[in-house]
């Protein structure tokens, strides 16, 4: 079983460079290579996830173990909160691959989109199973260096300024990261995360302390599109080919983002007061803002984009309340409700955004247009689509049979425990806001009178496309069933415990 | 202390040129100045005085040695400058080439 | 020594900040490769030879593309009018990048000194790392064995960039 | 792009074989002295940037070239990851252990596995900045026809 972990990220890495290589000679090669291995990738997820049940597992890379009980070598750490991160890596990026395989067909250099996808599938599993600061930098910029070239597909006038706009937000975020990682580096003189940690238990000033958090946010909020530092996400994911906006706005943004935050304020900084407000302020403003800018787009993967600032902003929002409620000590059960239902939404958004990006892909592909007013009336020319979308849009709005309506209830009720009024009215209010623009997208994609003539032509999306758009609208029903207690107690339970017993992370790497 | 805060000074006019600079070039220029002030501070944190540079003499004692991991971390963060520096090349040399301006603001406003 | 890395380090910004405000593009880029040759200078100081070579290398390199591409483009820059709107961005600017210093100055203010660097986990890079990777020079004993997995992600970077460069220069994006 | 003067011709000729043997001694010799994989790579790189901008790129097939070197960064890059592998079947059965025989200090055959590393490091990083140089000058070219 320990066996496995490197090759989360040796085997997209090798089909990488082999679709690049027998791209060219092999017809077709690379069309069904790439998805070949993200179903090896699902195959090894599942076997990890069946027999890891809660404990950890620690990997010393390069047979560097400890010496005089400090951490030398890089270890890669999997535990149960980074095996649902691995579920919903692998299994968006095979479905967005699936689809791929016809949408991408009206694009030249496919076998470079395939190569490019499996190398962000490689930095993401590298990033998710870091246990060193460093290396978590460098699997960080090995994905988001991918998403840039896969931004900029179709080299026309928009994707390249939102690319070039992209780089250089996303370089000057790892610049901060880098000077963060720098300043941890000076104090504690080790890199390791556990090992980190033990040295800041042990004491730290807080100018300095803050000053980093403060870095580290800034560095973290630009890959995940926090409020302040989102300006570079509407024209990145609106301009990307759908698969990798789904991606994008699906997994990396989360892989690589949220998750970094959640495990550096949670397993690596000992939890302070100042930092858990500004995290809960970050997640509201941006949750807030996110869908008031949404309901003013007209153009359709533009409002998805900033959709998912708000909906990142409900995950973080839930984890700042998790802080806090932890720093109050009396109230620990809506603690861990509020940090099941940052994981849970978490995974929900990455679910049903796919689902939503795949959708848009789907329309532009047959109507060749993104503006909302020039669709119509798709609900009897593209049956599978309209429906799928219906689907997604309520989960997303959080209509009760589908798993949006769980998370957020989880949220609002894990609130209104910790007495925040304040923040269980705005997720209530931006709820409302959610459902409001999403009606208007079904208004006028699917039920609206059609403006253009040629409906009669439009036919369904082929095979992969539909398909892979009835596995995510299955999904969506099929998560809700994660609210159940006894079902949540399997799966949720074991990431928020490695969350809150923060001290036991790094004792078991220590403590070997 | 003096030369952190000189390096430091060197990352903020990196980052006043990122933020206010039109011309695509430039950008490009000034995003080096913030990683080449980055490197620095990293290479500062791991100097000791009387340190000898990390190459060992097979024959000799016990010496002090400058602390490797912070240049190793340096040498891998210059080739991920490198990386971006040359995406960013090719991003500007195709737009220079369809709208012949370096000028961020002027290409946002042509047709696309 | 540290007397002389200060002085460099003024040069590089008076340097940086010509770089940013001058007429010419090509002048623009020469200050810049000024910059980078006076960081190989420091990393020489600073007893780092192995940054100071890669340095060098990939700062050439990098000036020879800018350079070409910039030579035959028109290196004129429109200047940007001095109004009293502007006056007031700077001023916010001015204020934003001082308190950004303070509270850097209060940060680093009680950590080592430069020079007073004690090792902890890099202890084992250095005594005793020659028998254990057999590696005289010990930053690549760092890179090519402690943390070769660093390394692998670094050249996968390299590939990533090398295969984005060849998908965003491509002439037909789409059929 | 055109070739430039006779007289920088001439001195590439000569330099190019100088520079490219300076790569690979840097390369061979990256755990005694200082540089590695990395600064022998775009060493290696450099030179062949010179003789392209020296005697300009018609003369060259650069479709074919930019394939040739993607192709040797892809075989470099995927040699490590092999080597990576081949190490958890011996030695200690771990991912990147070093696992041949340390040999003697200060030697050129020792310190295992690491030469091997900077190797195929220096091939595919040579590689790699070759056709990112290439790429650029293939647009160039093709653009202005």
């Amino acid at each position: 079983m320990d066996a496995l972990i490197p090759l989360f990220i040796v085997i997209p890495l090798i089909s990488a460079f082999l679709i690049m290589i027998l791209g060219k000679l092999v017809k077709g090669f690379h069309r069904y290579f790439a998805p070949f291995t993200l179903l090896v990738l699902i195959a090894m997820t599942i076997i990890v996830f069946a027999n890891l049940g809660g404990s950890s597992i620690q990997y010393a890379v390069g047979g560097w173990g400890l010496e005089k009980g400090i951490p030398v070598g890089i270890f890669m750490v999997l535990d149960a909160f980074s095996v649902l991160m691995l579920c919903i890596i692998n299994l968006l990026g095979f479905i967005a691959l699936f689809y791929s395989i016809s949408y991408m067909a009206k694009y030249t250099a496919e076998s470079n989109y395939y190569s490019l996808f499996c190398l962000i599938i490689a930095g993401m599993n590298g990033v998710v199973l870091s246990g060193d600061l460093f290396n978590l930098c460098v699997f960080l910029e090995v994905s988001v260096i991918a998403s840039y070239a896969l931004v900029a597909f179709g080299v026309g006038k928009t994707e390249l300024e939102a690319s070039y706009k992209y780089q250089i937000l996303g370089s000057l975020g790892f610049m901060l990261i880098l000077l963060a990682v720098g300043l941890i580096y000076w104090k504690t003189k080790t890199l390791n995360i556990a090992d980190v940690r033990q040295v800041f238990e042990a004491g730290y000033n807080q100018p300095y302390y803050i000053f980093v958090q403060i870095l580290l946010i800034a560095g973290f909020g630009l890959k995940a599109a926090v409020i302040p530092f989102h300006a570079w996400l509407p024209d990145a994911h609106s301009s990307a080919p759908s698969p990798i906006s789904a991606m994008l706005s699906g997994v990396l943004i989360k892989a690589v983002g949220i998750y970094v935050i959640i495990r550096l304020f949670f397993n690596m900084f000992v939890f302070s007061h100042e930092i858990a407000l500004v995290l809960t302020a970050l997640g509201a403003i941006s949750m807030v803002v996110g869908s008031l800018l949404a309901i003013v787009q007209w153009d359709l993967k533009r409002m998805l984009a900033y959709s998912s600032i708000s909906q990142i902003g409900y995950v973080l929002m839930a984890m700042g309340m998790g802080i806090l409620l932890l720093l109050k000590g009396n109230n620990e059960a809506a603690a861990i409700l509020a940090i099941g239902g940052g994981i849970y939404h978490m995974i929900n958004h990455a679910v049903f955004k796919g689902l939503l990006f795949l959708n848009a892909g789907a329309i532009e592909h047959r109507l060749d247009t993104r503006k909302l007013k020039e669709m119509g009336g798709l609900s009897s020319a593209m049956p599978i689509t309209s429906t799928t979308s219906f689907m997604g849009s309520m989960s997303i709005s959080g209509i009760p049979p589908f798993n949006g309506f769980f998370s957020k209830l989880i949220i609002i009720i894990a609130a209104i425990n910790g007495r925040f009024y304040l923040l269980a009215t705005l997720a209530v209010v931006v709820s409302i806001i959610t459902l409001a623009y999403f009606l208007k997208f079904q208004r006028f994609a699917f039920f609206n009178k059609s403006a253009n003539k040629a409906l009669s032509k439009i036919r369904e999306v082929p095979f992969p496309m539909s398909f892979s758009m009835i596995i995510l609208a299955t999904l969506c029903l099929a998560l809700s069933l994660l609210a159940i207690p006894s079902v949540s107690e399997l799966i949720l339970r074991p990431a928020i415990d490695v969350l809150m017993q923060s001290d036991l992370y790094s004792t078991t790497i220590i403590g070997i | 202390m003096t030369v952190y805060l000189l390096c430091f000074a060197l990352f903020l006019v990196g980052l006043y040129g990122l933020i206010t600079r039109r011309n695509l070039i430039k950008i490009i220029i000034s995003k080096s100045i913030t990683e080449f002030s980055i490197f620095l501070i990293l290479v500062l944190i791991g100097y000791i005085d009387k340190g000898l540079a990390p190459i060992v003499d097979p024959g000799t004692s016990q010496q002090i040695y400058v602390d490797p991991l912070p240049q190793a971390m340096v040498l891998t963060a210059i080739v991920i400058g490198l990386a971006t520096t040359a995406m960013l090349m090719a991003i500007a040399i195709r737009l220079y080439r369809k709208y012949k301006t370096f000028d961020i603001r002027e290409i946002k406003n042509l047709r696309g | 020594m540290e007397l002389t890395i200060s002085i460099i380090l003024v040069f590089m910004i008076i340097g940086s900040i010509f770089a940013l405000h001058a007429k010419d593009l090509l002048s623009a880029i020469i200050n810049m490769g000024f910059v980078g040759f006076g960081v190989v200078i420091c990393f020489l100081l600073l007893k780092a030879p192995d940054l100071a070579m890669v340095q060098i290398v990939i700062e050439t390199v990098t000036l020879v593309v800018m350079v070409a591409v910039v030579l035959d483009s028109s290196r004129k820059e429109i200047e940007v009018s001095f109004n009293r709107r502007s006056l007031l961005n700077m001023a916010v600017g001015f204020l934003a990048f001082a308190c950004l210093f303070y509270f850097f100055m209060k940060a680093i203010e009680n950590l080592d000194p430069l020079g007073m660097h004690s090792l902890r986990m890099a202890d084992s890079y250095v005594n005793g790392a020659v028998e254990k990777t057999g590696s005289i020079n010990l930053v690549t004993g760092v890179l090519f064995d402690f943390r070769a997995y660093d390394t692998m992600g670094e050249a996968v970077i390299l590939y990533t960039a090398a295969l984005g460069t060849l998908t965003l220069l491509r002439i037909k994006g789409k059929k | 792009m055109e070739g430039m003067s006779t007289i920088v011709k001439k001195v590439t000729q000569l330099m190019a074989g100088l520079i490219f043997m300076f790569g690979i001694y840097i390369i061979l010799h990256g755990h005694l002295t200082p540089g590695g994989g990395f600064a022998g790579g775009v060493l290696i790189a450099g030179a062949f940037i010179l003789l392209i901008l020296a005697f300009g790129s018609s003369s060259l097939k650069l479709k074919k070239e930019v394939t040739g070197s993607s192709n040797t960064e892809s075989i470099g890059i995927l040699m490590v990851v092999i080597l990576a592998l081949m190490a958890m079947l011996f030695g200690a059965k771990v991912f990147f252990f070093n696992f041949l025989p340390k040999g003697e200090a200060g030697e050129l055959l020792s310190a295992g596995v690491i030469p091997l590393y900077n190797i195929f490091i220096g091939i595919e990083v040579a590689g790699a900045i070759l056709t990112i140089f290439l790429a650029l000058v293939i647009f160039k070219e093709e653009s202005s026809k």
